[in-house]
């Protein structure tokens, strides 16, 4: 049980510094999915589990497709606004 | 191990600020925004458990069964969902902006200075 | 138990949620008629709840689940006359943010209500409850209604910055709360305040001052400290004009309001033994905050942002006022925020009436074209007399409060600090009236001249000529009252009194815990000279003027030599106010670092 | 200041930040060493006194319920600020309306069509989905879970349907006003319950209703209750939310790939 507390615990720290060190935001949108999940296993092994769930839908699910919807808007906007240039420029 | 929970949380805050405080697009900011909070479900977490404690509930087990603190753990509820909607209205911002100023880079918004 | 004390949540609450469920049946004046009836209603039982808190702090426990052996098991409300008074203040500045708004924005909608409800709930209740992790939700409900209501002109960039800015550093102050708050609960085992602080006794070390810092450092980023305060000019300058008024009126003094309460039930035992270095730190903080306040104040022509300013400087005061950790102070703070709040209100409303009526909030483009609004010159030019505490308005009160308080502890010093902040914020928004309301000094080409404008969008019809009574009526009303409080005998007793129960951990205790009261004897009445804080005030008052009309003259020297190491640490000043969040959260990252090492220093040295 | 500066200020201050922080750590009890008597108490009596068997819940809608009615009007106002927030801008309807022309039909309309099999698998998890969603709603006071986990699930299934690329049926499911209106009554229907207590029992949400028999599914009395309500204000608060960062997604979509 405390290897598995120890291990976790690691794994939460190096994925979190990975998720804040990662630039670009699509990529951390997978990144923070899967904080979510570590963190969730975290709750389940602190013997949490009301928490955990929460986590899972929340932490894994919602919050990433909240900012994955926003990255797709934002994406296009841009897109969308070097056309425009383009078209000007022609 | 008596210790190295809090110290994650601890790290988990700081990496947080450093993320927050370097970061050239809001949408990461945000990210990291949650990052940071999830120090205090670490630190809360860490508080409230037991050696040896079982879950809070008590369907399968009786009764006076060495538990974990549930308090804490209603708190880290309640923290979830605020994290949840602080990112969800932050990132509505981060899209307005997005449409009207044509950047997320904090560093080239000049419109708030002195 | 008194059923009336939920109310002042629970019903703008219910009403919020009808409203939206309604949201696309309802009319606006329907929708408007129901936010203020609700909003009066409030107002009454909060003012109720204070007439019935003066006899003995009112309780309640949510869900009946009263303590056990001295452990609280559920939630409390406990309703002081602080608390309930200042539960009737927010009720009636959101009432005049609803009337002023009534003539307002063309695309104000049902769901505006909505946040202006929940935000008006979630002020009562941060300002009633009696346990700190509620605390912390409601400081997050303020939040979510206010990041929402600060960037409701979506369609400008710089609104979405501002309330970003505002959005990001409040929330790692909420988590610096909660931080804390979770050291305090691993050491007592406890969420109520009285039992946190019975819990902690006089025991003081790492932990608990940690816990004190973070405590605090996230409430005054929610104050607008220095070094916390960067985010509340930004968002002021973009928040819509009725929502300023809640800014500053109310929501940066209930972050005061909080690290008071917090400092005053559960940390004053520990620090019991070590008040002088709790009041050196706050001193020089507030000190700093009021200074650096005034003189961006000074510099600014948006008249919005110069406003901002403006409170972050009596933010200052007031901390400054809590630093000196006496009940005389204590009842000054109170009286000061009340008289702040009331004219700064009044202020931000012409400030509205300016746009509304010019698109404009830009103190040169302005010049002289609002002469012909005389009444609103007249509001505005007596509230800017309210700010430089002139004798007469409850700033005063709150003022000689502070200061003899401070002169009670042998720190008069702090005259000359009040005296600062008055002359250069009052003068600044004399400044603004000199150029505004009466064309003084020269016309300059509004583009070139000094820093770069905020463009403000419109927030009304562009058919609007004249200024409709509903705009102009709660300015007047608001400074008219700002006086009336500053002139009513035996207030300044009163707020003592009330001073009195707020710093008495013990009878808190007792009342929360075992369900007691003992009560405390009732302040006397003062019979200090007043003479020489008259004489003052009156002459910060002169200095304002004066400074402002010289600064309209020919002869305001700018450009002279001897100018030029003010103006060099003035740029750098607003070098610092970059509107960049990363700049925010370092400076955030240092104050509490800084207020750790001071704190740390000063304990151990002793 | 620049990149620089800013750096340098915040590594100096997060040293010491960091050191503060752990100072103030070092004052708690070893991890797993807790020992306060909030926890303890209520796992000793929350089973007799609330008929309940998961603590955690009746922390949140009992003991400490007014926390959770605040986190609910927490999640209520975001939802009505992200509506404010996103709401779209009078040029956007109007290149909208442009837009109208096309027909629905038009190929530029349409979401990238998604293979049958995605279709099927994707829609075929909708069902189950929504079992899962009620069935941990309905049994938050028995097992972990509750009205806040099931009904982030419950907001999930009409998400699915979307990716299954059911545009329209997507629409006709979260008819925008309905789902406000279940939303406010989630959150109206926690307040009603709170204002019950008063009025009955002389406190804001004090459990007035028949506790019933420990273990079965109308346990806890005003719990289970709270626990419907939440669950129904979550997942409406949620669809809503999502369904506003999705329309922004959309509101392209609609206009095809120009």
């Amino acid at each position: 049980m405390l290897f598995l507390q120890f291990t976790i615990l690691t794994f939460v720290t190096v994925t979190a510094t990975a998720v804040v060190l990662t630039r670009d935001p699509a990529k951390q949108a997978i990144g923070i999915s899967f904080y979510g999940l570590v963190m969730a296993l975290m709750f389940f092994i602190f013997q949490a589990p009301d928490v955990a769930l929460s986590q899972i839908v929340i932490g894994a699910v919602a919050l990433p497709l909240m900012i994955l919807l926003a990255l797709t808007k934002i994406r296009r906007h841009e897109e969308e606004q070097r056309e425009r240039k383009e078209k000007k420029s022609a | 191990m008596s210790f190295f929970p809090y110290a994650v949380a601890a790290w988990l805050f700081i990496i947080g600020l450093y993320g927050i405080v370097t970061s050239r697009n809001f949408v990461h900011l945000v990210i990291c925004l949650a990052v940071l909070q999830s120090s205090t479900y670490v630190l809360l977490l860490s508080i409230g458990y037991r050696v040896g404690g079982t879950a809070p509930v008590f369907a399968a087990v009786p009764v006076g069964t060495l538990a974990v603190d549930p308090v804490v753990q209603a708190l880290m509820l309640t923290d979830i969902v605020v994290e949840a909607t602080v990112v969800a209205l932050l990132l509505a911002l981060a899209l307005q902006l997005h449409k009207h100023a044509n950047t997320l880079d904090p560093d080239k918004l000049k419109a708030l200075e002195g | 138990m008194s059923t009336l004390a939920p109310l002042p949540v629970v019903i703008p609450l219910s009403v919020a949620a009808i409203l939206s469920a309604l949201n696309k049946f309802v009319g606006r004046r329907l929708s408007e008629a129901l936010a203020i009836l609700t909003t009066i209603a409030t107002g009454v039982i909060c003012g109720e709840l204070l007439l019935q808190a003066r006899v003995q702090p009112v309780m309640h426990w949510f869900g009946g689940w009263t303590p056990r052996a001295g452990v609280a098991l559920g939630i409390s409300f406990v309703i002081d006359p602080i608390a309930a008074g200042a539960a009737v203040f927010t009720s009636l500045l959101v009432l005049a943010a609803l009337i002023f708004s009534l003539h307002y924005f063309d695309t104000v909608g049902t769901l505006f209500h909505v946040l202006m409800l929940g935000f008006l709930g979630a002020m009562c209740g941060f300002a009633l409850t009696g346990d700190l992790f509620n605390l912390f939700v409601f400081f997050e409900l303020m939040s979510a209604s206010a990041f929402a209501l600060c960037g409701y002109k979506v369609e400008e960039p710089e609104s979405m910055q501002g309330a970003l800015n505002f959005g990001i550093t409040n929330t790692v102050g909420a988590f610096l709360v909660l931080s804390g708050i979770g050291l305090l609960y691993g050491r007592t085992g406890a969420l109520n305040m009285a039992q946190i602080g019975r819990t902690l006794g006089g025991n003081l070390d790492g932990l608990v001052i940690t816990a004190f810092i973070f405590i605090m450092a996230g409430f005054f980023i929610k104050a607008a400290v220095f070094p916390f305060h960067f985010w509340l000019a930004d968002a002021h300058a973009v928040a819509p004009t009725p929502v300023c008024v809640l800014f500053s009126g109310i929501m940066v003094e209930l972050g005061i309001y909080a690290v008071l309460r917090v400092y005053w039930v559960i940390f004053d035992g520990p620090f019991a033994a070590h008040r002088w270095d709790v009041r050196a730190l706050l001193l020089a903080v507030g000190s700093i905050t009021a200074v650096v306040g005034a003189v961006m104040c000074f510099g600014q022509r948006h008249i919005k942002r110069l406003l901002a300013f403006s409170t972050v400087s009596h933010v200052g005061l007031l901390t400054i006022g809590f630093g000196v950790l006496k009940e005389g102070a204590l009842a000054g703070v109170a009286l000061y925020v009340l008289g702040h709040g009331l004219v700064k209100a009044a202020l931000f409303l012409v400030a509205g009436l300016l746009l509304h009526r010019f698109s404009s909030v830009d103190e040169l483009e302005l010049h002289g074209r609002a002469c012909r609004m005389q009444a609103t010159g007249v509001v505005f030019f007596v509230a800017a007399l309210g700010l430089a505490s002139m004798p007469g308005f409850a700033t005063f009160l709150g003022e000689s409060g502070i200061i003899d308080g401070a002169k009670g502890i042998g720190q008069g010093w702090v005259r000359a600090v009040f005296v600062i902040a008055g002359v250069l914020t009052a003068g600044a928004v004399l400044r603004v009236w000199g150029r505004v309301f009466r064309g003084m000094g020269k016309a300059e080409d509004a583009e070139t001249a000094g820093a770069k404008k905020i463009d403000e969008g419109r927030e009304t019809n562009a058919a609007s000529h004249g200024i409709p009574a509903v705009m102009f009526a709660p300015a007047a009303a608001l400074v008219l009252l700002a006086v009336a409080i500053g002139l009513m005998p035996g207030v300044k007793r009163a707020v003592r009194t009330a001073a009195i129960v707020m710093q008495d951990r013990t009878g808190y205790q007792a009342r929360v815990l075992e369900h007691a009261w003992i009560p405390v004897t009732p302040a006397e009445e003062e019979h200090t000279p007043i003479g020489k804080g008259l004489a003052w005030s009156f002459g910060t008052t002169a200095a304002a003027l004066v400074l402002a009309f010289l600064s309209l003259s020919p002869y305001w020297p700018s450009k002279h030599v001897l100018a030029r190491p003010v103006a060099k640490t003035v740029h750098l000043l607003r070098a610092i106010h970059s509107g960049h969040v990363g700049d925010y959260v370092a400076f955030l990252t240092f104050g509490v670092a800084a207020f750790g090492v001071v704190l740390a220093v000063l304990i151990h040295l002793r | 200041m620049n990149r620089r500066g800013r750096m340098i200020l915040f590594l100096l201050s997060a040293a010491v930040f960091g050191g503060v922080y752990l100072w103030g750590l070092k004052g708690l009890p070893p991890v797993g060493h807790y020992r306060g008597p909030y926890g303890d108490v209520l796992n000793q009596v929350a089973t007799y006194e609330r008929h309940v068997t998961d603590i955690v819940t009746a922390v949140n809608f009992d003991y400490r319920g007014f926390d959770t009615l605040g986190e609910e009007f927490i999640l209520f106002m975001s939802v009505v600020g992200g509506t404010v927030l996103l709401r779209r801008q009078r040029e956007e309807e109007k290149s909208e309306h442009k837009d109208q022309a096309l027909s629905d039909e038009s190929p530029e309309r349409q979401a990238p069509e998604p293979s049958d099999a995605t279709r099927v698998l994707t829609l075929g998890l909708v069902g189950p989905l929504v079992v899962f969603g009620l069935y941990m709603v309905a049994h938050g006071q028995l097992t972990p879970g509750g009205g806040f986990q099931g009904g982030v699930i419950l907001a999930t299934a009409p998400l699915l349907v979307y990716l299954g690329g059911d545009l329209k049926k997507f629409k006709q499911i979260t008819s925008h006003t309905l789902v406000e209106v279940a939303e406010a009554a989630g959150a109206g229907g926690y307040l009603a319950i709170g204002f019950a207590g008063l009025i009955l029992g002389g406190a804001y949400l004090r459990n007035v209703a028949a506790l019933g028999r420990t273990g079965v599914i109308n346990s806890g009395g005003t719990i289970a209750l709270i626990n419907l309500a939440t669950g129904l204000e979550v997942a409406a608060g949620f669809v809503l939310l999502l369904y506003a960062f999705l329309e922004q997604t959309l509101e392209i979509r609609l206009r095809g790939g120009k």
